[in-house]
């Protein structure tokens, strides 16, 4: 590319045998091709600068579009840990046989935990699943009719994550059933179908979200570069009089763009910030309720990072597509 | 330096602007182009720095037939000829200084030495002491002298005005005539499109006539 | 208004001793008003429509910004009947007394629908409870061991949806609680509590949104008409040296504005449709799992109508603000 | 009907453009207004059609004080003053039709009388075959006309002009000054700044000279 720049005025200055041709060294043109970068960088700066409300109003607009992406990705992942850690996967309840003893059931559970396919296990003793019974299922007082605990222990299994199959959490099951110990197991596959349904609900709504807004944040940056470059027509045309070259006239506007993104990407982050900041107290009032240690995380600093850097990125990739389509329309006449 | 052979330019909707013009122009001539306002003046000049294409027959700068050069090489071949336009054409958000410093910029000169040339063209056109004014505050005979700068600022081979003392006072552009006839001893071919008949007839220069599009006279006579 | 706009050059044009001093009638003055405006409009029609492309890119970018609020909040109304028709609002289970049988039982059940505070009563019988115990709880197969049916029958109260605060729910609780055959009356607070906490949930992060969103459409409209404004900066300071008044120069940036807002209403009520449309099976397969009647609720005509108005009357007012803060900067020189 | 007393403007970081500029014209009077570049001609215009105010002094229009006319009485104030700009200012997206009826657009005037007016103006200049082109389609010299046109096409009772014939040649530029003094026969106030001294001398007007800022000269000289 460098290389096929410098040669072309050469040649073309040659034909017209132009007196001044100086040929500097390769170090040289690599460190003007540089320098020129840095001080179109800075030019675009100052530019920006001039007109700060303006330029600001741009980021925002694209600070905008990229903050509601970003929010509702940090929510989805939240709301996945939130499936995960909470109420865990499918789990099994093993029933014990009626004449097991609290103690070796304890015991077949703490043998169970050391199973490859298991996560962990929970035991809910006689009494403890009594008691279970008489908070939540609103039969309590009737069960002070009943001389004796007519309730076994139980075994709450909760399989490893790598089984993630439902042939394999079948498996699990059916050798989990053969334990002599044990009465029944019981899959909770309903829980396991509902939290899929759930989830893909809200993945195909945030995909949809994600897709809408991807979209407006290159129409945002697009048409803001468009509208800039309409703006300068006039410069255009007369660099272009002058003898500049597309790749000449099309750096500044990169370079707007790439600092409309990073702005933007800055406000963007900040505006997610607020958000979980102001969502962070009604959420943990919620998860208090349902007794899970839940608590909203914060975006942190890569999270930051990962936004300037997109920011700019989309930024970059709106001018750069919206120079390529409009700087061939602007000719001189 | 500048053949014209049998060019004719039809701008689409329109009646012919130039028909079966023909003139040759060596290295280091100064000629005016003169004719009534719509003669085709600038679309004569627009034609040589390929900012419109011709209808019929070619045109060859420097040996160069201008059908060959392609879009992508306008660019450079342009940096080869210093235009002055007849509504000067400024960056109106740039100072003087880095309007005329444009060309430079774009040849990718370093600091010290765009700074120096500068310096040095505006100093010619009388302008040294306006150099950090915006062009909106200048008067349209300052901003036309600052185009003339800026054409002339990287010394090209080919100079090309149009109407260059349109806005200035008699005095002036006696002036900067002058210094276009400078340019032109030091090998610079020049071509001026000028209506100031008294001024032409007094700088004894070559002279092509246009009327309604054709060559209709040229003093004095061409050989060829 | 309109008279002193006519007023005014009349004024002048005597101290100038101009000639030409017509003075039509009133009705003539009002039918040239409404004349020019017609022109003014079909013009800014005519000139939007000479850059199809940028135009629609235009709208399209406040479509967004109107289609997400709008999405979201139909997604709101959607869940506010969903909690509300699913799981209904606050309930009140009645414990009949061991001895009280299922037909006596059944016989309160409909008394009790007859009261104004109720809105319904579900009667579980203790055959029923007994089964639904079975199956819900895990412990079906213990059950078996019992010879007699430990359960009482329960008479599920729905509150009228008239009692809403707390006190009146509780004046019902106490009241249901002094009928003779009912052993014990249970609110379930726990539930109530919980949704409670849901919407307020959703609807600050709703809110949050809503204010974001409202924000980027006034930032997209009014940052585009600006850039429109800075592109037409020649054509306002001729107009301005040619004797326009401000008014005359705002009006055609104020029919562009109302008509990107009303294309982007157009094309944001289209997304806000689509979206809801590949929602639908989804969101329906979640609902068949719950056993609930909901189906999502498409967008209908009267919400295309708000859109498109809403966007109209949203484009004027960010050309307003735009028009009204440039206008003055920009002076002929 | 233009009356100068002690007028002087300075620009902002800038050095006196006018400095204690006094003068008359009177209804129906014709002037011409010349002096070097960056003499102050364009800013002594820009000043009566309140582009710029006065730094000190004051102008009488018609009698009427300009001190007196707020921002929001220009628009007014303006329409009874036709201008035509030294670059030309047009609308490059509308046709020279839609240029011309532009001022008479603002009037609110009705469709039929604006054809008939605009059509009128087009041919005074000669530019009735072009109406239906963009600006950007015609050559300076026509540029300029049709700025011309839309300055009289509502007939103000005062007409400014800056170097109206700077780009057209020297026939052209005649006829157009014999315009002007049709104009003026018919009582329109006529104030032309130029630098076609030869054409001045010719027309045998009254003539205003600036010089860095100062009224140096009138011919013929005022009794006042
Ligand atoms: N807006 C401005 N700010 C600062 N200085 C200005 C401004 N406009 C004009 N000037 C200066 O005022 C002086 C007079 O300018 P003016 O345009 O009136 O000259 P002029 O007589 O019309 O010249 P020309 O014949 O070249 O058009 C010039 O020196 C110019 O640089
Ligand atoms: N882009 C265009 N499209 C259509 N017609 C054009 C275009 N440019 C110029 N013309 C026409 O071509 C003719 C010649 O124009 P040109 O600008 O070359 O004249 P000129 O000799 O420079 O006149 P002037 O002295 O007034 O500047 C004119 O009649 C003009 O209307
Ligand atoms: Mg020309
Ligand atoms: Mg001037």
């Amino acid at each position: 590319m460098r290389r096929g720049r410098t040669k072309k005025p050469e040649h073309a200055s040659r034909k017209m045998q132009n007196t001044s041709s100086r040929r500097p060294g390769l170090i040289a043109l690599i460190k003007n091709y540089f320098l020129r970068h840095m001080q179109v960088m800075f030019y675009s700066i100052g530019q920006l600068s001039r007109t700060p409300f303006s330029s600001l109003m741009t980021s925002a607009v694209i600070g905008i579009a990229l903050a509601l992406p970003s929010a509702f990705f940090t929510l989805l992942d939240n709301v996945q840990t939130l499936s995960l850690g909470w109420d865990g996967n499918a789990q099994i309840s093993l029933f014990m046989k009626y004449n097991v003893s609290n103690s070796d059931a304890q015991k077949l559970a703490t043998k169970l935990r050391m199973r490859q396919e298991v996560k962990l296990t929970r035991f809910i003793s006689r009494e403890q699943a009594l008691e279970e019974f008489r908070t939540h299922s609103g039969f309590g007082d009737v069960l002070d009719v009943l001389e004796k605990n007519p309730l076994p222990a139980v075994i709450v299994v909760v399989p490893a994550t790598t089984l993630d199959t439902p042939d394999q959490i079948e498996t699990l099951l059916t050798s989990l059933k053969n334990i002599p110990e044990v009465d029944l197991a019981q899959l909770d596959l309903e829980w396991v179908k509902r939290l899929h349904a759930l989830l893909e609900t809200a993945q195909r709504g945030i995909t949809i979200l994600a897709v809408l807004l991807g979209l407006s944040v290159l129409l945002v940056v697009g048409n803001t570069i468009r509208l800039g470059i309409e703006n300068r027509r006039d410069e255009i045309v007369i660099t272009k009089l002058i003898g500049a070259t597309n790749r000449f006239i099309r750096r500044p506007f990169l370079y707007t763009g790439i600092w409309y993104g990073l702005i933007g990407g800055l406000l963007a982050w900040s505006a997610v910030f607020t958000t979980m900041m102001l969502l962070k107290a009604p959420v943990n009032r919620l998860a208090d309720l349902y007794y899970s240690q839940f608590t909203l995380s914060l975006p942190g600093l890569e999270n930051a990072l990962l936004l300037v850097f997109s920011g700019a990125l989309l930024g970059l990739a709106g001018s750069w597509i919206a120079v390529g389509r409009h700087l061939q329309d602007i000719e001189p006449t | 330096m500048i053949l014209f052979e049998n060019v004719s330019k039809t701008y689409p909707g329109s009646h012919e602007a130039l028909s079966n013009v023909s003139f040759h122009l060596h290295r280091g001539d100064m000629a005016f182009l003169t004719g009534h306002s719509g003669a085709g003046k600038s679309t004569l000049l627009k034609l040589i720095a390929l900012i419109e294409r011709t209808t019929r027959g070619q045109i060859l700068i420097g040996g160069q037939n201008l059908a060959g050069v392609t879009k992508r090489k306008i660019p450079y071949f342009r940096r080869n000829i210093g235009i002055i336009f007849q509504d000067h054409r400024l960056l109106l958000d740039r100072t003087v200084f880095d309007n005329v410093a444009l060309p430079l910029i774009i040849a990718g000169l370093d600091y010290r030495e765009i700074t120096r040339k500068v310096r040095a063209a505006l100093d010619k056109v009388n302008l040294l002491n306006k150099e950090k004014q915006l062009p909106a505050t200048l008067s349209t005979g300052e901003q036309q002298r600052v185009g003339i700068a800026r054409a002339v600022v990287n010394k090209p081979p080919v100079l090309l005005a149009d109407e260059p003392t349109g806005n200035l006072d008699p005095e002036l552009s006696e002036e900067i005539m002058k210094m276009f006839e400078q340019f032109n001893q030091v090998g610079v071919t020049v071509l001026i499109a000028s209506h100031d008949l008294e001024l032409i007839k007094r700088m004894q220069h070559r002279t092509l006539v246009l009327g309604k599009g054709k060559l209709i006279a040229q003093f004095p006579e061409e050989d060829s």
